[in-house]
């Protein structure tokens, strides 16, 4: 009843279906609403197929993982069929539910360090898995436990197994965790967004674990992912789901390049590239659905619906082989057609026509000429900056800053990118004020910010990663915007006029003024926050990771919002980022941070295009790339939290270049034709790179 | 090697607060209305008497100087002298707090096993009618005042039904119990005197029930909350999502990890308990230390009501700090 | 059709509603309490303090609906006028406590520092005293006054919600928002007026019903051993002491409905504490 | 399905604990049952058990405060010298203060002149360590009590004994004891105050620094009385065994007695009623009336000196000025507090001498309930209403429930009263501050004469002269009656002195309590101490 590890070859399974779901639907009733959380969704996965399940959050990517393993919440009513193994999984006894979890279908989970239990060690985590699926023995158990560990990429696998999950960095939980579910030898493995959180050089080495899970154990692998991009590399077909339907279906390279439906065009074209390409940005949200749609449920967003979209629901058609869609306007142009004919050059940044009719975002172009004279100004200079926490009893300390050297004019936008733990956000409180350097200056349009009285402070403003969360919840959308002209002093009538002058900017509604934090989307927050930064007119705005927590779709409507205010021509703007590619969409110049260090410098075009620092080329390799795979022509040894601070070069420990002078020198800024990095072996990389690939 | 550090610095800790009780008591005794002095001399006592048993317990120095005099003999050990008794504070103190500790501690261990495992009970069946009947039954317990409750129980258990002993004592003396710490159960434990094992124990039962039943409803409380929150967890249900049984998931993902938050509120409890105790040692005829601060108090034998808010102090942050070392032992989160 | 027979591991959507039942049966019991509380002299025709001239310890029925207590008093009316107190006792010491707590816990834990470890030792030295000690001294200290009772019961409780609240606040300056208020210039003290304090109180609300009713046995255990109220101002507590020897004599209407009056209104608290609790519990979910 | 059953069996199982925690206790309990009904049919008359109230503050006589548990502890366990004898009152047996007897002494004579005073000891009585008792025992005792400046210090100035040197030491069996004048009082201050320590034992823990040996006698009771203390557990429990080696006829009756802690009186009664004590000492009020009907169980009554009375400050506002004295005397419903509060068990008073005592006149105190009286003798102070508080024992029911009664009556009177009740420690510092207006009190006289009365109450510095008296003709009827011997003048002057005081008004006598002691029925030989201190030697039980 369960599949059997490893034993179907792939090309014998991909005929039978180890999944099959057939016109399931899900409605979860609650005291006063109920919520159609899935509405005839039917798709398969055959045993050794890699099926990737694409959407953003809303569109019922999860509930459909639930009802693989039988655990839908409370209050669900679940109509349909989940077959598994010739198995209807709704219809399961306890006892059969029992067995199907984890020996049929075990899900990674997509938050490895909350799905792991806090108090029990991971080793014994997998151990209890192995010994219910596996029956396995103790030391048999704990055995095979460090082979797995291994097996996922895990050095010392012996003592990791003693650890604690709080212990594991994300990348290390998420191997744990991707252990633990194949420790189960489940026939299907079930990945919730298993790259979310992670750092970019992380994130390929994690997919081709299921790939691996797939090809060499035969398992029926579903990736559950809000970024088709990322993971379209690795699977063999995808599924996209919208607002609890299936809107299309077929093999990845397909839908990849040549989506049909429009909801799948809209998410690939939100998706920065690091090429720099444009984004294109879809108005609207998803809608909560409320009961299974009579109509096309994308309608109100897309381009294309026609009256028959509004009034009837599109049944799922087969265009091709393993391609279906559920459009009445199937959309075949290419996707990226002008960009095909002209690949990403630097030389070429002027903006594309826009064929779809939305704003359209031109990189690097939004420092134009007439900007010019004003962008004498220093607004913002930060000097040998150091920053160290240091903990509260006795010495020692974590050093998040090292020595960092700044300088912005206004009309300039400079890019801050780095991985997390890099110091990228300590940076952008040190500018803020938000905390004191240890040594150096930072000075904001000439003063010290130290220095500064409360209505100076407000010069520099900062848009935050947590939309909401940087909104008081108890305050109104008025109140938090017009806070920087309370302390300003400016008076009440005329805090009311700039408040709603910044609103409209944002293009939202002044009835959105009475409300709170927690009646807002996410996307409609963001906007608050940024007209809260800009309606006291400041000399420098900062953005911290600003899209981080948003949806695709939504992310690409505020990036476009952003780009628009970062072009203004009064004020300076920092854009920090994990995301490369949101990075290049409209910085001038880019830092590039390793460890509270910037490695590399220079203007975005040249440092994305031409990398000069090992670590710059390892980002950039790993960034995933529209409508083509390609392996990263520099790839880091270790994950960040194995790397130990040494003397030397701070990326020595991971650098597969590394030398003894890389160890023992520490490396400074040298220039290198348009940028500046931090390695002295820049000049022999390209022949070291041919030489290793 | 860490856990000791942990604790030595915590010890360290624990020096200004006491010293700070230290200091507001004798303070706070000291400006109650009311003479300690008269209430040790007869009716017929002039002045010069009073003056005279003032010299004899020190009061007559200056405040710093009988403050000073207070600290130096703490540092030695010694608590002074009862006014009331003229006996040494220390020595009655010992013989007051064994009982006591008896009473809180089994009193207060019980009431932890029983909302442990109630708590799990009810949480595993959340919502449903056994889980609301034993919650409130415990929010019962815990509107109940205390010494209502123990004088229902021994009108129950002791007058109606005769299962319990007469409240008085805690011992039978015809056992000829030989006390050694005070805590009878512990003396007839400890001298394997079988009569006065059976006798202390059921002079235990109803004390012991009428506190327990005080205090259940914030642990369970507390432990179901936990319980539901583990329950509901990614952790939990990833676990119960990979197929574990049942039994390794009761064991080794939902009880720990439960347990986590409990020491810190089985603390405050034990607290609240050894400082409110005096009211079911009232209706017990339970001789111990709430009595004894309590009528140190009325009278202001100072040296007493300094004692007793002292070794209770010390008690209560001894408490939290054992608290904070199981709860680092549960909870590998923890950093000490 | 099937959906429902699924196992679903954790139960517990219901909670909203068992929230809402404890809520209202809480809140029901609380303003009925409070109404007999308000028109008390309405609802009796003896004065709580009248004696009976006729004599004590009358039966329940005839004259005195609950019978008549130790001093000829009618034990109804007094229930009935003893609600003021104790309910007007609990309510205001609580409310004391949280304002004083509130304003330490958030001192400590925005402006940290020696502030923190200042105000932090002052609590634990006050929260390591023994709380009835507390009670006594304090109520020995200023007499048994009703103002006096409600200091005496904040001063044992304030030390709790100045540690609760410290360690909300010490969540909530880590929060962006508060970030984002330094950065749009706002002094210390408007963010923690505008910011911190309508969000720290989150968990005050919740615990501060049961702490009335924790409130209210611990001033019926003042009475009950002379402490708190004087008699013969009607208060449950002092009511139950007085009555307990009648209770051993059969005599239970001296007793009994005082101490029912007293469970039932911290029956109420706590009903309305824990649906609030559950509540909370279930939107932080 | 299955929850249910899961549920149910939980349930059980939280049955099962609760069913198992209560067998243990009902199994001890019920080990226990055997020996003692065993027990009630033999031995059991061996053993009297008793509860107290509290536990006796200390074992040292001569540093005690007043603490009557104490105080009824002493007369049982010190050897005193000369104790009241016994006599019949109706069909109770009461002591008699008027016959002073010597009990360990052979002998306690004065001289012709009334001021030497010739202790003689028994030859060979004992203490349990040994020792014999000497006349060093006596004088050792008397130095101590001296060197107190306590208790025994302060009451010998009545009858002119100050400084140590007046004791002497004649032989080893003689003391003289040499006062500075004589006193028609010697006897009754020395049956109380004539105890005597084991000075050769004591002297074994003296040190320099406590010479007295205080910190011993605090925690170790004193040996050689009726009763042995043979256990004693702090707080809870005193074993008394009979003391065998007392020389006189009236010894202990009973073996063993056993007196517990039992603060709550409703426990108390509930543990009588069980019979798991023989007698209840911390029964008051309402219980008393109660146990009469109970089954198996006598209440003991005897009539009382026992005076309860509101003592009014004449040198504090309001009650500075007589009238308002008057009014509040006029205010006071006597008969419904000896009804509401007393079960109508006491009896009602007419003068400031209590009944019973010689010299007594029912003229002494023209008071009876009567508010328009009240108002009357208010508006003769000028006032329609004046304010006071009415202090009283915190903790004391009977004291309460008066000033209950009191202060309803009262303001109908215009007399408004708050009611504060005071610690000990507060009460004893402010009656030290003599600034109480209005305070209940209440005591009994421990020598049955006005003298004494006066002494006690109200001359000029008079140890519970809480009224403040200063009446220049008492003062002078008081120094009087020292040297007046003669019983017909001293009656002249009683009456002198009830005219007096009916005058002035310094306390509204509430009424005279009888004395109750509920007991088991086996309980035979109480002997009612007119001091209130129980004499427990001559108490037995029948099988």
């Amino acid at each position: 009843m369960t599949a059997p590890a490893g034993t179907p070859g792939r090309e014998a399974a991909m005929t039978v279906s180890l999944l099959d779901i057939q016109d399931l639907s899900v409605v979860i009733h609650r005291p006063g609403r109920s919520v159609a959380a899935l509405s005839n969704v039917s798709f398969t996965v055959a045993p050794g197929e890699v099926v990737g399940l694409v959407g953003e959050s809303g569109g019922g990517k999860s509930m459909v993982a639930r009802a693989i393993v039988g655990m839908l919440p409370n209050g669900s009513h679940a109509t349909g069929r989940v077959g598994f193994d010739g198995a209807d999984v709704l219809r399961m006894d306890p006892a059969d539910l029992a067995a199907h979890r984890g020996r049929g279908a075990a899900i990674c989970f997509q938050n490895p360090r909350g799905a792991l239990s806090p108090t029990r060690t991971v080793g014994r985590q997998l151990i209890d898995r192995l010994v219910t699926h596996q029956k396995m023995t103790g030391d048999r158990a704990a055995e095979s436990a460090k082979e797995l560990f291994a097996s996922v990429g895990i050095r010392n696998p012996g003592r990791r197994l003693e650890a604690f999950p709080h212990e594991l960095s994300g990348g290390m939980a998420q191997r744990v965790m991707i252990s633990l579910a194949t420790g189960c030898a489940p026939g299907l493995l079930i990945a919730d967004e298993p790259t979310t959180g992670l750092d970019v050089t992380l994130t390929r080495e994690i997919l081709r674990q299921f790939r691996h899970a797939a090809d060499t154990d035969g398992r029926g692998v579903l990736l559950i992912s809000h970024d088709l991009a990322s993971i379209a590399e690795v699977c063999d077909r995808v599924v996209v789901l919208y607002a609890g339907t299936v809107v299309e279906t077929g093999p990845a390279a397909k839908v990849l390049r040549e989506p049909a439906h429009p909801y799948t065009r809209a998410l690939l074209r939100s998706v920065p590239d690091v090429n720099g390409g444009r984004v294109v940005p879809t108005a609207g949200g998803m809608p909560l659905m409320t009961a299974a749609p009579h109509d096309c449920p994308f309608a109100p967003r897309c381009a294309h619906a026609g009256e028959d979209c509004r009034t009837a629901r599109p049944e799922t058609t087969s265009l091709t082989d393993g391609w279906s869609l559920a459009c009445f306007h199937p959309q075949e142009t290419a996707l990226f057609a002008p960009q095909e004919a002209a690949p990403a050059s630097p030389s070429d940044p002027a903006p594309l026509p826009d064929p779809q009719g939305g704003s359209s975002v031109a990189p690097g172009a939004s420092v134009t000429a007439d900007n010019a004279e004003q962008a004498g100004r220093v607004v913002l200079r930060v000097q040998d900056a150091h920053v160290v926490y240091r903990s509260r009893f006795g010495s020692g300390g974590h050093h998040a800053l090292r020595g960092v050297d700044l300088e912005l004019r206004a009309g300039e936008t400079l890019g801050v990118v780095g991985e997390s733990g890099c110091g990228k956000s300590t940076l952008a409180k040190l500018i803020m004020g938000l905390v004191e350097p240890s040594s150096g200056s930072v000075a904001v349009a000439g003063k010290t910010v130290g220095k500064m009285s409360r209505v100076e402070r407000t010069r520099a403003q900062m848009v935050f990663q947590d939309p909401i969360g940087s909104l008081s919840p108890r305050r109104t959308v008025a109140d938090s915007i017009a806070e920087p002209l309370r302390a300003a002093k400016v008076p009440a009538d005329a805090r009311a006029a700039k408040t709603e002058a910044a609103l409209s900017r944002m293009e939202l509604d002044n009835s959105i003024l009475t409300r709170y934090p927690h009646e807002l989307s996410g996307g409609q927050a963001q906007r608050v926050g940024i007209a809260r930064a800009l309606v006291g007119q400041p000399d420098l705005i900062v953005f911290d990771e600003p899209t981080s927590a948003l949806d695709v779709t939504v992310q690409a409507q505020i990036l476009d919002v952003i780009a628009d205010v970062a072009s203004d021509a009064g004020h300076g703007s920092v854009f920090i980022s994990h995301d490369l590619a949101t990075v290049r969409g409209f910085a001038d110049r880019v830092v590039v941070l390793y460890l509270g260090r910037v490695v590399e410098e220079g203007p975005v075009d040249e440092v994305f295009d031409r990398p000069k620092h090992p670590y710059t080329r390892a980002l950039l390799g790993s960034a995933p790339r529209l409508g083509e795979s390609r392996t990263a022509e520099v790839q880091l040894v270790k994950d960040l939290d194995e790397a130990d601070a040494a003397t030397g070069c701070a990326l020595a420990a991971r650098c597969p270049f590394v030398t003894d002078t890389c160890r023992s020198q520490e490396q400074t800024l040298q220039s290198y034709g348009e940028s500046r990095a931090a390695c002295w072996r820049v000049p022999e990389l390209t022949a070291l790179i041919g030489k290793s690939a | 090697m860490r856990i000791l550090r942990f604790v030595g610095r915590r010890l360290l800790q624990l020096i200004p607060v006491l010293l700070g009780v230290v200091v507001l008591t004798f303070l706070l005794v000291r400006v109650l209305p009311g003479d300690p002095i008269r209430s040790i001399l007869g009716p017929n006592a002039t002045e010069a008497d009073a003056d005279a048993a003032r010299a004899r317990f020190g009061l007559d120095q200056p405040m710093w100087k009988q403050f000073l005099d207070y600290l130096q003999g703490l540092f030695t050990g010694d608590f002074g002298t009862s006014i009331q008794s003229g006996g040494s504070v220390g020595g009655e103190m010992a013989l007051r707090l064994g009982p006591t500790l008896e009473l809180v501690v089994i009193a207060v261990t019980i009431a932890v096993l029983l909302a442990i495992w109630l708590g799990i009970w009810s949480a595993r069946r959340a919502d449903r009618v056994g889980d609301h009947t034993v919650r409130i039954f415990a929010l019962f317990g815990n509107s109940i005042p205390e010494f209502w409750l123990g004088l229902v129980l021994i009108l129950v258990g002791y007058a109606t039904l005769g299962w319990f002993p007469a409240p008085s004592g805690r011992v039978d003396p015809d056992t000829n119990l030989t006390p050694l710490t005070g805590a009878d159960l512990v003396d007839a434990l400890i001298t394997g005197n079988g009569p006065a094992i059976a006798s202390s124990a059921a002079h235990l039962v109803l004390p012991v029930l009428t506190l327990v039943i005080g205090v259940l409803a914030p642990l369970l409380r507390s432990v179901r909350a936990s319980a539901l929150e583990v329950l509901r967890s990614e952790a939990y249900a990833a676990a119960a999502a990979h197929g574990l049984p049942e039994k390794t998931l009761l064991r080794g993902y939902l009880r720990r990890a439960t347990l986590v938050r409990l020491p810190s509120l089985a603390a405050l409890v034990f607290g609240t308990a050894l400082g409110s105790t005096v009211l079911i040692e009232y209706v017990y005829s339970w001789q111990g230390f709430g009595q004894w601060a309590l009528r140190g108090l009325l009278y202001r034998d100072y040296p007493v009501v300094q004692a007793s808010v002292l070794i209770i102090a010390f008690a209560y942050v001894l408490v939290f700090l054992i608290a904070d070392v199981v709860h680092a032992w549960l909870d590998p989160r923890v950093k000490i | 059709m099937a959906a429902l027979e699924m196992v679903p591991v954790v139960s517990g959507s219901r909670d909203g509603r068992f929230a809402k039942i404890l809520i209202w049966t809480g809140g029901t019991i609380l303003v009925v309490v409070a109404l007999a509380a308000i028109f008390a002299p309405l609802l009796s025709s003896w004065g709580p303090k009248e004696i009976d001239p006729n004599g004590t310890l009358a039966a329940p029925g005839g004259e005195h609906l609950l019978g008549s207590d130790g001093n000829g008093m009618d034990v109804w009316s007094r229930v009935l006028h003893a609600a003021r107190i104790d309910l007007g006792i609990a309510i205001c010491a609580v409310a004391l406590a949280v304002v004083v707590g509130t304003l330490l816990g958030m001192l400590a834990g925005y402006l940290g520092g020696w502030v923190d470890d200042g105000l932090m030792r002052i609590v634990d030295i006050f929260q390591a005293f023994p709380t009835f000690i507390l009670a006594l001294a304090v109520s020995a200290l200023l007499g048994g006054g009703f103002v006096n009772l409600v200091i005496t019961i904040a001063a044992v409780n304030a030390p709790a919600y100045a540690r609760l609240v410290r360690a909300e606040v010490r969540t909530l300056r880590e929060m962006q928002y508060i970030d984002a208020a330094k950065t749009s210039g706002a002094s210390t003290i408007g963010i923690m007026w505008r910011h911190l304090l309508p969000n720290s109180l989150t968990p005050v609300r919740v615990i501060a019903p049961l702490n009335c009713g924790w409130a209210m046995l611990t001033l019926a255990g003042l009475s009950f051993l002379g402490l708190g109220v004087t008699v013969p101002t009607a208060e449950w507590g002092s009511m139950i002491s007085l009555g307990t020897s009648d209770v051993v004599a059969g005599r239970w209407w001296t007793s009994v409905p005082p101490g029912l009056a007293l469970l039932v209104c911290v029956l109420g608290f706590s009903l309305l504490g824990e649906g609030l609790q559950e509540r909370a519990e279930a939107r932080r979910r | 399905m299955a929850p249910p059953n899961i549920s149910r069996r939980g349930l059980l199982q939280l049955g099962g604990s609760v069913a198992l925690l209560m067998t243990t206790g009902a199994c001890a309990a019920g080990s226990k049952d055997n020996p003692d009904s065993s027990a009630s049919a033999g031995p059991a008359a061996t053993t009297l058990r008793i509860a107290v109230s509290s536990y006796l503050s200390s074992w040292d006589q001569d540093f005690v405060g007043f603490d009557l548990t104490a105080l009824m502890m002493f007369k049982n366990v010190y050897p005193y010298m000369i104790d009241y004898g016994v006599t019949k009152a109706g069909d109770s047996e009461i002591l008699d203060t008027n016959n002073i007897t010597p009990t360990f002494a052979e002998s306690f004579e004065p001289d012709s002149t009334q001021k030497i005073w010739t202790l003689k000891l028994r030859k060979g009585v004992m203490f349990p360590s040994g020792n014999e008792m000497k006349a060093a025992d006596v004088k050792w005792s008397k130095d101590r009590a001296f060197a107190a400046q306590a208790n025994v210090a302060g009451i010998y100035r009545t009858i002119g004994l100050t400084k140590a040197e007046q004791v002497i030491v004649k032989d080893d069996y003689t003391v003289e004891f040499r006062q500075e004048f004589p006193s028609a009082l010697t006897r009754q201050i020395q049956a109380i105050s004539l105890y005597v320590f084991d000075s050769a034992e004591a002297k074994k823990h003296a040190t320099d620094v406590d010479p007295w040996a205080k910190e011993w006698f605090a925690k170790n009771a004193p040996t050689g009385g009726y009763f042995n203390v043979t256990k004693a557990t702090q707080g809870q429990e005193i074993e008394l065994s009979a003391n065998k080696a007392y020389p006189g006829t009236d010894g202990a009756k009973t073996p063993t007695i056993r007196l517990s802690v039992v603060p709550a009186a409703a426990n108390q009664r509930l543990q009588l009623q069980a019979g798991d004590i023989d007698i209840a000492l911390g029964i008051t009020g309402q219980d008393l009336q109660d146990l009469k009907k109970a089954e198996g169980i006598k209440v003991l009554s005897a009539a009382s000196n026992n005076q309860v009375m509101m003592t009014m400050s004449t040198t504090t506002a309001p009650f500075d000025d007589v009238n308002v004295r008057k009014a509040l005397a006029f205010a006071v419903p006597y008969d419904q507090i000896i009804k509401n509060v007393y079960g109508g068990d006491a009896r009602p008073v007419k003068s400031y001498v209590p009944l019973d005592m010689p010299g007594y006149a029912d003229t002494g105190y023209p008071f009876t309930y009567d508010i328009e009286q009240a108002k009357a003798a208010l508006a003769a102070s000028g006032k329609t209403a004046v304010n006071s508080e009415l202090v009283f024992e915190a903790n004391n029911d009977e004291q309460q429930k008066i000033a209950v009664q009191v202060q309803a009556e009262a303001a109908k009177a215009g007399i408004t009263l708050k009611l504060t009740p005071l610690d000990p420690a507060t009460l004893g510092e402010r009656r030290g501050q003599k600034s109480i207006p209005l305070q209940i009190t209440t005591g009994q006289l421990w020598v049955n004469d006005v003298e004494y009365m006066l002494a006690t109450f109200y001359v000029k510095g008079a140890a519970l002269n809480y009224a403040n008296l200063n009446n220049a003709e008492l003062e002078d009827i008081y120094t009087k009656s020292h040297t007046t011997v003669d019983e017909a003048a001293r009656l002249q002057l009683w009456a002198q002195v009830q005219t007096i005081l009916a005058a002035q008004v310094p306390a509204v006598m509430i009424c005279q309590p009888n004395f109750n002691l509920p007991v088991r029925e086996k309980v035979s030989g109480w002997v009612q101490p007119m001091d209130g201190l129980a004499r427990l030697r001559y108490l037995s039980a029948s099988a």
